[in-house]
């Protein structure tokens, strides 16, 4: 017998200090298992800001720098224009990168920086107890909009995936979702190609990911996944949102 | 043949592998680990196929499937 | 010794090239030098305006209260800059669009056309530097040999023709 | 050796190659400009990058990357733009990485004019951003100085793994004086095996990070940082002196100010008035030990463009040994070394004609 699924090589053995249920940690395993498959760990260099994802620099067994809030993209620009040879990639909440952090998404897309960017979208600020993000429905109650997302008042969310796609230095923009094997398994795949397209040379490479917040969204892990598909997954367009001649012959 | 093993001191309890498991075969067992989480059991180990589909749900690692 | 000097005009009169020439005289000479520009909004339009120190010992303060020379290539400089010389300095003038009306008599004025003087060498943008031929007289830590050899620093090693034209002006004005 | 006619500005850009720097993030402001248009030119000559960033929050977040690698890099700016700059160099302090960053200070508060002011002495010196912090600041007083204390500034960074402040103002970085292109000298450096290079280069992961868990990780965090600023604040204070050794009254300025204070001081003693200057060359650590014996001091006159803030620093290392008082111009004015004289003879109640 072999062992087919399990802890890959590019976790470190600590366990996740996040809440029960939380599938930051299935995208962790994911993104393990890519550098481990990819053999890139020894090589690989991980930025990460304030929000929970700012927990995440132990759980990698790669290199890893914490950022300011916000600031990873700007962060992981500097470590790559130093270490050229290096992949260098950013793993940041919504609240993080389609917030604060906005400006620097959209520039290091228009640069076309060689770095890979993972966005974690659960649509509130996570580690501050569940406050509105800019990916917030409408009419989902948080707690700094506990009367419902009032659009007239905050606007619609954003897409960010789909607002970076528009910029010519993303070459590779895709947006997946880890409510269910199937897709976990495409996510994977996404994020495999945005390294290899960061191997290649080839661009920005940016995955954003839907995930569940079952502790801020008040609700049981297998509920949670409910309420992404129902809810979530209808304003967030899930597939490949962009990919580029040169990152179609990979 | 096929096997799952359940790492206790890393399951958090949330019920993905549960709910998922097309066999009906995990449980959350009666026994806490460290952390105080009563950590998943496999009810009947020999109706396990080895589909993954636990394992890769688990948002804590904490299930390796063998096959 | 220490040699301080104003030089005032509109933007594009290059008021700062004499005083880079200046600058870089005094350095191939082996002195100490400093050079000014202005600030603010005088460098987009209106006055623009640099000092330069040319000194045989450090120079300490780099402010200008009152110079030992000065040149002004328009009116609104002229009228600024007038008051800054120190009694017994020396102000040329560009006479061609200034008008002299108010006057001292404690320092030397020394008024010439030079607009119409580099108009008649085929090129009215050289006022400054005949100009700067009519100071040289006067001034003690700058000489024509050394202002031959700044000129063909600064542009000369890349326009040679630039290097004729400048120093045909600064002769115009040293002829006076 | 030859002498080059440098604006200050490009003095500073100049040395930061010459000593090893290859990378420079940073977005243009008046009048920091020359900085990062001289190395757009020169830069990719010696084989390294100028990336402008989106803003001045980027430029120093890529710089606080930058520097994580162990690459030495400096960022350039003017004060609101070292306003934004602060969020960076908080955690640049905390992760304790070296850069160096420049503030051509302007005048403020807001958007403020492009004149000659030291507006940003407290924050520059107070640490300036969150945090119990504090960085090395010197601040030149004429174009070699903008070059020497760059080179100095790199070496200190490495040395102490600490962001290092350039503090100087419009007129040094405007003006163009001689200067010798020296070589970078030698320094013994710690190695950098903090920097973040991949675990391959040894063997196991490691993390560059400031965020602490529990309360007892801060409070241990904080004391280590504070001993490293004490061992700082011991060994790199700098100073000049100039005709102090007999000295009744004594003028404190830095940068601009020092050398209208040495021209002041040489007017002072033709006219048979004992006058003497300081000129802290660190900002921080301010030189205290410079003011150890003010016994024979009658009185000091700070020369500042700013409303009065070293002056704060002057009195505590001064200690009441002697009264202290301010000649100031704001806003962008310089004042000249006869304004400096007389305000040291009318606060001091002289008898002489200035």
């Amino acid at each position: 017998m072999q062992k087919v699924i399990g802890r890959p090589t590019g976790l470190t053995e600590l366990p996740f200090h996040y809440c029960p249920g939380c599938t930051h940690g299935i995208i962790h395993r994911l993104i393990g298992e890519v550098m481990a498959e990819l053999g890139i760990i020894e090589n690989t260099i991980g930025v990460a800001p304030v929000g929970c994802a700012g927990f995440s620099l132990d759980f990698f067994a790669c290199d890893f720098v914490g950022a300011a809030h916000g600031r990873a993209q700007a962060v992981a620009t500097g470590i790559k224009r130093s270490l050229p040879d290096k992949l260098v990639f950013t793993y940041q909440g919504d609240g993080d990168i389609a917030a604060i952090g906005t400006s620097h998404a959209i520039h290091v897309a228009a640069r076309g920086e060689k770095i890979t960017s993972i966005m974690v979208n659960n649509a509130v600020f996570g580690m501050t107890g569940g406050q509105m993000a800019p990916t917030t429905l409408p009419g989902m109650k948080t707690t700094t909009s506990p009367y419902g997302r009032d659009c007239a008042v905050f606007g619609q969310p954003i897409d960010l995936p789909k607002t970076v796609a528009t910029l010519s230095g993303a070459v590779y923009v895709a947006a997946g979702s880890v409510d269910t094997p199937k897709n976990i398994l495409q996510t994977k795949k996404y994020l495999k190609k945005a390294f290899q397209v960061q191997q290649m040379g080839l661009g920005f490479s940016f995955v954003s990911i839907l995930s569940t917040c079952p502790t801020n969204w008040a609700l049981s892990p297998v509920d949670s996944l409910k309420w992404l598909q129902d809810n979530m997954i209808p304003v967030y367009e899930l597939g490949e949102l962009k990919v580029a001649e040169e990152v179609k012959a990979l | 043949m096929a096997k799952v093993v359940v790492l206790g001191e890393y399951c958090k309890s949330c019920g993905l592998c549960v709910s998922i498991c097309p066999k009906k075969i995990l449980k959350i067992g009666d026994k806490p680990n460290k952390k105080g989480y009563y950590y998943v059991v496999v009810s009947d180990p020999d109706q396990c196929i080895g589909c993954g589909l636990c394992g890769t749900m688990c948002p804590d690692v904490a299930l390796e499937v063998h096959k | 010794m220490m040699e301080k000097i104003l030089l005032a005009g509109f933007g594009g009169q290059g008021v700062m090239f004499i005083g880079k020439i200046i600058t870089y005289a005094g350095m191939l000479d082996g002195r100490e030098v400093c050079w000014i520009p202005s600030y603010g909004p005088e460098m987009r339009g209106g006055t623009a305006n640099c000092s330069v120190i040319v000194s045989d010992e450090e120079i300490h303060s780099p402010v200008i209260e009152s110079a030992d020379f000065g040149i002004v290539l328009n009116q609104p400089s002229y009228d600024k800059f007038l008051l800054r010389i120190k009694p017994g300095g020396v102000l040329v003038v560009n006479s061609s669009i200034i008008s002299t009306e108010q006057k001292r008599d404690d320092i030397e004025i020394i008024a010439l056309p030079a607009g119409d003087i580099a108009n008649g060498i085929g090129n009215p943008s050289l006022a400054n530097m005949v100009c700067l031929g009519a100071l040289l007289p006067k001034m003690n830590l700058t000489h024509i040999k050394s202002i031959e050899k700044a000129i063909d620093s600064v542009v000369g090693k890349k326009k040679p023709e630039l290097y004729e034209l400048n120093m045909a002006a600064v002769k115009k004005g040293l002829e006076r | 050796m030859s002498r080059e006619l440098l604006k200050g500005n490009e003095a500073i850009a100049e040395a930061a190659i010459r000593s090893g720097c290859r990378l420079f993030f940073g977005y243009p402001i008046t009048p920091s400009t020359e900085i990062v248009e001289y190395l757009s030119k020169h830069m990719p000559k010696a084989g390294g990058t100028v990336l402008q960033g989106e803003d001045e929050i980027a430029s120093i977040n890529m710089c606080y990357g930058a520097a994580a690698t162990g690459a030495r890099v400096m960022t350039a700016s003017s004060s609101p733009g070292y306003s934004l700059k602060q969020e960076g160099l908080s955690y640049l302090a905390a992760v304790e990485l070296p850069v160096v960053v420049v503030n051509i200070n302007r005048s403020g508060p807001g958007l403020g004019g492009l004149g000659p002011s030291q507006a940003d002495y407290f924050q520059c010196t107070k640490g300036g951003g969150h945090g119990d912090y504090r960085v090395i600041v010197l601040a030149p007083s004429k174009g070699q100085e903008m070059y020497d204390y760059t080179m100095l500034a790199f070496d200190l960074a490495d040395k102490w793994r600490t962001p290092v402040v350039i503090l100087s103002d419009g007129y040094l970085g405007q003006m163009m004086e001689p200067i010798e292109l020296k070589e970078r000298p030698a320094a013994e450096l710690p190695p950098k095996t903090w920097a973040i290079t991949g675990a391959g280069s040894r063997g196991k992961k490691q993390n560059l990070a400031s965020y602490t868990l529990t309360n007892e990780i801060g409070e241990a965090e904080n004391l280590r940082w504070q001993a490293k600023f004490e061992k700082m604040r011991q060994a790199e204070q700098r100073w000049e002196t100039f005709h102090t050794e007999d000295a009744e009254y004594i003028i404190v300025g830095y940068g601009s100010c020092g050398r209208i204070g040495k021209s002041a001081v040489l007017n002072a003693r033709k006219k048979g008035l004992k006058v003497g200057l300081i000129r802290p060359i660190t900002l921080w650590p301010f030189p205290v030990k410079a003011f150890e014996n003010m016994k024979n001091v009658k009185g000091i006159l700070t020369v500042e463009l700013n409303a009065g803030q070293m002056i704060e620093d002057v009195k505590l290392a001064v200690n009441c040994q002697a009264p202290v008082h301010l000649c100031n111009r704001m806003g962008g004015i310089m004042p000249s070394e006869n304004e400096v004289l007389r305000k040291l003879v009318q606060v001091f109640n002289l008898a002489v004609e200035v």
